[in-house]
């Protein structure tokens, strides 16, 4: 079960990952905390896509994704920083404006 | 629906956040406080706390004596204690009609200019630490190491010296003194130039400095600020050349220039380097460039003074009777000292000890215009602004 | 210009506030009725004539008349308060006095007032601070009248002659 | 050395984790030994700038005993945290520093060879952990629960990010030179005479060396650029609340950030571990001479490198000690306005330098392959998987067994 | 087999490490926290990178996420953190019903990832002894002829992104025809987000910009200092 390290052991952790990050989303009134929810959702992705690159991981390496696997999480990672950016742009806002980032608050669309 | 909305809108940066700056803090020189209300690295306001080494110099003077008072002159501004000495020894000589042998009067100037040379030498070498640079300190302290070799060879002390006193000084030079000063000033010269290569010619020195803190002339005067602040604004007021009588004779004999910007420019004295272009009159550069000319303009006079002194007769002076009495009058004299215009008020009552004193501090008056300074400056400029108005902490709190 | 000259010009523009005068003192000095004191200063500042651009020093002085014998009470005596003016234009020098009540309306506990100076002399601001702090002088109008060199909490007016020395403060033993 | 482990018979993963470990040891000396050696140098250097001495009785002569002293006073003073401070981060702050700052060193080439773990994207990982020693800073300054450490934090954490990208593209034109991001491999490309060093390859790296070392500073937070800890308007910036051992750690980080970065400077633009002069080859310290001959020309390299870096930290040194400081709009402002751009033009001017000299001159297999295959692809050697799997990460396979790259070959 | 070998415990290394940090990020209550937590999960998944041979993307999520989103997070946090901030309690009914849905969620993934199983065996006997290999490492670039045993995946993305399939080219030396093998590059994407990057930035120092300057406030008298 612990050897050889398969594709199924990084698809475990990517979906603790992902769940722990949606969960994040979810339950956080905080708008920071709300983005590293995100975060950790596109990095429980990005593992997988990182695994299925490998096709020593599985036993039908004829499926392995290859190169564009890595190029996907590559996209994925500047896209991510991108993201953060412009978010956290809007929570400054949003915190000028309320002197908060909760996200409870937040329910109006005037700025 | 959230009605806690805040009306402003701050650029980039979000909540304003009160600041302590001092009293315990590296650039406050002494036990300064400051209360800074900064956006982010904007200062919004700066609200000054003094009194923190109040030491009731005031009260004092009304429990004792004028003779016994000199000595807590010297605490005052303890960087230019022979100044403090000597603005209180003519300011009762005024209240007494004294005058002092000429001799005494060139020996005055002497050291009076030698500790402003001291005191400005610090302003410098500190203003320098204040932006970061640690280096004119030292060479700053070097120099004023042997002056106060030579303060202590005169009268034993190097900080709080007493040795001017109503009524003369305490004693004549000793034998050689005159030649170890000639000598300090013959190598001195070199130690301004490293100064002025390692900051008034410094770019990076330049940028911190020219348009920061700028203080038009209305503002230093309405404020009552003196001194190099004064001078920096671009007035030429020198209480060695518009002040009383009584102190301005010391003067009268020498010769030397009174350093402050005509139009951005400053007479040549063939030492300094050019004012650079960013610099706008008022500003801390200008303040800080006033003192490394003054040292100069001092330089010179010492360099007089020690011709005076040789060539001149008589008597020392004698340093006056503890219970000397006072009239039933009161005097007010201001003299020229490092950090601005240092006045004393005694109020006599008739007995040897005056009913009040009062001590008009240059430092008190020119940090009181900080707040007018500081306001939109970024926190880095605190410190520099602060630096540039150069106070002693002694004096601003008595 | 001449201090005679000068009392002369606040003589003829203001007959009633100039009180009293001193031309032989060591620094001249006119004698000011409280009431009247803002209107002098301003005059005293602005006529192109006279220039009185800065103000060097508010002075409080405490005129205590120690009563014969040496007893207790001495609510006797006055006020003098001294603001020294220059004029860096016209190198001419200043003294106006204010006397005042040591206490408003006699009674022990209320400070005399005047009017404040601040806002035609900044300097102003921060002596007529510490004049109401050391010998307590309420100063009217002032922006920010309290304590600048004793801590906040202090109590009484050290430099008024009947100020008892306090042994102790916030439980620290002063001697 | 874990081959040489294998060979003894332990399992692969002893083996490879005692050499890890003992390479790590190595890493720790050197991590450990240069704060030392950069503090008494400073020490020293700011004394004869200032007319005074420096340390000199502390272990004899010349005060060499001096950061050890000084470690040892560090160690005994009370370890203060604020009430106000968070304990867990207040704690963990300066071991993330140092850990970045100590990961730094993993992938420095000594000498030929000498690489704790030589690695194609060398100079990569240098500049992603380069940047996460900001974060230890930015905890620390958080975690103190003080508005003067707060400020330090966020001005960290301002000037370090910004100046990442001209650092980042300062490096990058060493990298079209020499066309690899293999630190060794780019070092064992100026081989020679000095005149093979990248800072004499063309105008453009040699003004990229200076862009490069005004960068470096900068993010490194030395003077001029220091203002984090500005004592003069921060107290002492993040570190303002500690003091003691922890307080220690940060300093260790600094200076050994210094010299690690003095290091790469010196790998990219100043040959490495080569001398100005080839005497190693006149003198037949090669390894085709044999192991020894190799290890002693190693030996040479070693001395070389050092020298470089602890000049570059001398520099840094004197600097600090000669100027003064900038203002943070001022240090933000000279990386947009000035440093990036410039970068960015150099940047563009080497790479058209590179292809018009490979226009010019015969096309040598070590130059800028980015150029030679826009035209002509490269031969698309297919490997041989899964029949031979060459792993990407340092870590072991069997069968790049012989390869293993250590600290001794 | 049952061996332990050194890639498996890295691997489990770096998995605990990085689902220890995921669950952090759900648990703690306080923001700094959350951001060191979130520090730890992405760090340890660049090491679980490293392990699956993508050296590069790993090196990328260090330099990127830990030292550039992470940083600009706590940036944002130190920004917005008050310290007498109220406790934002999300109430536990919520608590409970998100950890139920969160762990329906799981348990759907985990039941997928196991049904499959030529997931759970490795593929060549080599690699299951020592490390997981990278498909993309089998063609070094051309100017790497030197060190033979270096290999890595820079060059091949490289080549990815101006459009160029090393990796995937067959033996002959022709160039692949991009029409007749369906393989192209990701030139286009490349250029795509790098514009959209650049447009993104815009945008963000755009909002987080002020629209007017404030206006200063008196400073109340006697300010107390916190």
């Amino acid at each position: 079960m612990f050897h050889p390290i398969t594709l199924a052991h990084y698809f475990v952790v990517g979906a603790v990952l992902f769940t722990c990050g949606v969960l994040c989303m979810v339950l956080k009134r905080n708008a920071l905390g709300v983005l590293m929810g995100v975060e950790l959702v596109l990095n429980g992705a990005n593992l997988n896509w990182i695994a299925l690159s490998n096709p020593a991981l599985r036993s039908d390496p004829a499926w392995a994704v290859g190169l564009d696997g890595q190029l996907m999480a590559l996209f994925v990672i500047v896209l991510a920083a991108g993201e953060a950016a412009v978010a956290l742009a809007i929570a400054l806002n949003y915190y000028r404006l309320y002197l908060s980032v909760d996200v409870d608050q937040a329910n109006q669309l005037k700025g | 629906m959230v009605d806690s909305v805040v009306p402003e809108e701050f650029d980039l940066l979000t909540e304003e956040i009160v600041i302590n700056m001092g009293p315990q803090h590296p650039s406050t020189h002494g036990v300064l406080r400051l209360i800074l209300r900064t956006d982010g690295e904007v200062v919004r306001e700066v609200q000054p706390e003094i009194g923190y080494l109040h030491r009731c110099a005031e009260k004092i003077g009304e429990n004792l004596t004028v003779r016994q008072f000199t000595p807590y002159t010297d605490r005052l501004d303890y960087l230019a204690a022979m100044n403090m000495n000597l603005g209180w020894s003519l300011c009762v000589e005024k209240l007494l009609s004294w005058q002092v042998p000429e001799k005494c009067r060139h020996l005055r100037v002497l050291m009076a200019e030698l500790n402003r040379i001291a005191s400005h030498l610090v302003a410098v070498g500190t203003y320098g630490l204040d932006l970061g640079n640690f280096t004119p300190y030292m060479y700053c302290f070097r120099e004023r190491e042997k002056i106060v070799n030579l303060f202590e060879a005169v009268c034993g002390a190097r900080l709080t010296y007493h040795y001017i006193v109503p009524g003369g000084v305490m004693g004549d030079l000793p034998p050689g003194w005159l030649r170890e000063c000639s000598r300090f000033l013959d190598q001195f010269q070199a130690t301004l130039n490293d100064l002025h290569a390692l900051l008034t010619n410094n770019y990076i020195f330049i940028r911190r400095t020219a348009g920061v803190g700028v203080l038009p002339l209305g503002t230093a005067i309405s404020y009552g600020c003196t001194g190099p602040v004064l001078r920096a604004s671009g007035l030429a007021w020198d209480l060695r050349r518009h002040g009383e009588p009584i102190y301005t004779q010391m003067y009268a004999p020498y010769d030397f220039q009174i350093v402050a910007p005509q139009d951005g420019q400053y007479p040549d004295d063939g030492l300094s380097p050019p004012v650079p272009d960013d610099a706008v009159v008022g500003d801390c550069w200008h303040r800080f460039y006033v003192r490394m000319r003054e040292i100069v303009q001092s330089v010179r006079i010492v360099r007089q003074a020690i011709q005076w002194y040789q060539e001149a007769d008589g008597s020392v002076g004698e340093p006056m009777k503890i219970q000397q009495k006072l009239p039933v009058a009161e005097a007010y004299l201001e003299t020229e000292a490092p950090k601005g215009q240092l006045g004393f008020l005694i109020v006599g009552q008739g007995a040897s000890i005056p009913r009040r004193v009062r001590i008009r501090s240059s430092s008190f008056c020119n940090l009181s215009v900080l707040p007018e300074l500081c306001r939109g400056c970024l926190v880095a400029d605190v410190p520099a602004i602060v630096g540039s108005l150069d106070l002693v902490l002694g004096e601003v709190d008595r | 210009m001449e201090t005679s000259q000068i009392v002369r010009y606040l003589r003829e523009r203001f007959p009633r506030a100039i009180l009293g005068e001193n031309l032989q003192a060591f620094d001249p000095w006119v004698q000011v009725e409280p009431a009247q004191l803002r209107e002098v200063c301003f005059y005293l500042r602005d006529e192109p004539a006279l220039r009185f651009q800065m103000l060097h020093l508010i002075t409080a002085v405490d005129y205590l008349e120690k009563p014969p014998g040496g007893g207790q009470g001495g609510s006797e005596g006055h006020f003098e308060v001294f603001y020294h003016l220059s004029s860096l234009e016209h190198g001419h020098r200043l003294v106006l006095k204010v006397r005042l009540p040591r206490w408003k309306h006699n009674q022990p506990g209320q400070l005399p007032e005047l009017p404040t100076l601040s806002d035609i002399w900044r300097t102003a601001e921060w002596h007529e601070r510490e004049v109401y702090d050391l010998s307590g002088v309420c100063f009217i109008g002032h922006p920010d009248l309290r304590r600048i060199l004793c801590p906040e909490d202090w109590q009484g007016h050290p430099l008024r002659k009947d100020y008892p020395m306090s042994h102790q403060y916030q439980g620290i033993p002063g001697r | 050395m874990s081959s040489w482990l294998l060979q003894l018979g332990f399992a692969d993963w002893l083996a490879y984790g005692s050499a890890g470990l003992i390479k790590a040891g190595l890493v720790l000396v050197l991590v450990l030994f240069t704060p030392m050696l950069a503090l008494w140098m400073e020490r020293k250097i700011a004394g004869r700038i200032q007319d005074r001495l420096g340390p000199t009785r502390t272990g004899g002569r010349f005060g060499w005993l001096q950061s050890p002293a000084d470690g040892i006073k560090l160690l005994m003073k009370e370890d203060l945290m604020p009430a106000a401070a968070d304990p867990l981060l207040f704690r963990l702050a300066p071991y993330l520093s140092f850990c970045a700052v100590f990961c730094l060193f993993v992938v420095l080439p000594m000498a030929d060879g000498w690489a704790p773990a030589g690695w194609d994207s060398a100079l990569f990982f240098f500049l992603a952990v380069a940047g996460l020693e900001v974060f230890g800073v930015i905890l620390a300054g958080y975690a103190s629960g003080s508005k003067w450490s707060l400020f330090g934090a966020m001005r960290e954490a301002a000037q370090v990010v910004s100046y990442e990208v001209p650092l980042g593209l300062c490096v990058v034109v060493p990298v079209v030179v020499a066309g690899s991001m293999d630190l060794e491999e780019i070092a064992r490309m100026q081989e020679g005479w000095f005149t093979r060093w990248f800072i004499f390859h063309d105008p453009f790296t040699f003004l990229t060396f200076w862009i490069y070392a005004a960068c470096a500073m900068a993010g490194l937070n030395r003077a001029p650029f220091d203002l984090p800890e500005a004592e003069s308007e921060l107290v002492a910036g993040f570190a303002t609340e500690y003091s003691g051992f922890r307080w220690a750690v940060f300093f260790m980080a600094e200076y050994a950030a210094m010299f690690a970065w003095s290091g790469l400077g010196a790998i990219l633009f100043f040959g490495g571990w080569n001398g100005p002069v080839p005497v190693a080859s006149w003198l037949g310290l090669v390894s085709t001479n044999g192991p020894l001959a190799g290890f002693l020309g190693n030996l040479l390299s070693l001395l070389n490198f050092l020298l470089k870096a602890l000049l570059g930290v001398t520099v840094m040194i004197w600097a600090r000690w000669t100027l003064p400081r900038l203002r943070i709009d001022q240090v933000i402002a000279m990386c947009w306005k000035y440093c990036v751009p410039l970068a960015t033009l150099m940047l563009v001017g080497v790479v058209f330098w590179q292809a018009i000299s490979m226009e010019i001159f015969s096309p040598k297999p070590t130059g800028s392959c980015t150029v030679r295959c826009s035209s002509n692809p490269p031969r698309l050697s297919q490997g041989a998987w899964p029949e031979e799997t060459p792993s990407a990460f340092p870590l072991p396979t069997r069968s790049g067994l012989a390869s293993q790259r250590g600290l001794v070959r | 087999m049952n061996e332990p070998s050194l890639p498996s415990i890295l691997f489990f290394l770096f998995a605990g490490l990085a689902c220890a940090g995921a669950v952090g990020v759900l648990v703690f209550q306080r923001i700094v926290y959350m951001a060191g937590a979130l520090l730890v999960s992405l760090a340890a998944a660049a090491g679980l990178f490293f392990i699956a041979g993508a050296d590069f993307v790993g090196l990328v999520q260090l330099m990127v996420y830990v030292g550039g989103t992470v940083v600009l997070l706590a940036f944002g946090v130190m920004l917005t953190a008050r310290r007498n901030q109220p406790a934002w309690q999300v109430p536990g009914v919520q608590w409970a019903v998100g950890l139920a849905v969160g762990g329906c969620l799981l348990v759907v993934l985990l039941w997928t990832v196991l049904a499959v199983p030529q997931w759970q065996t490795a593929s060549a006997p080599e690699a299951a002894e020592g490390a997981p290999s990278a498909p993309g490492v089998l063609v070094r670039s051309g100017s790497r002829q030197t060190s033979p045993s270096q290999t890595g995946t820079i060059g091949p993305l490289g080549w990815a992104m101006l459009g160029v399939r090393t990796e995937q080219a067959d033996q002959s030396d022709a160039l692949p025809d991009v029409r007749q093998t369906g393989q192209c590059g990701y030139l286009l994407p490349f250029e795509i987000i790098s514009v959209h990057l650049v447009l993104v930035l815009v945008g963000a120092a755009f909002l987080a910009r002020a629209k007017r300057p404030p206006e200063p406030r008196p400073l109340e008298q006697g300010a107390k200092v916190g």
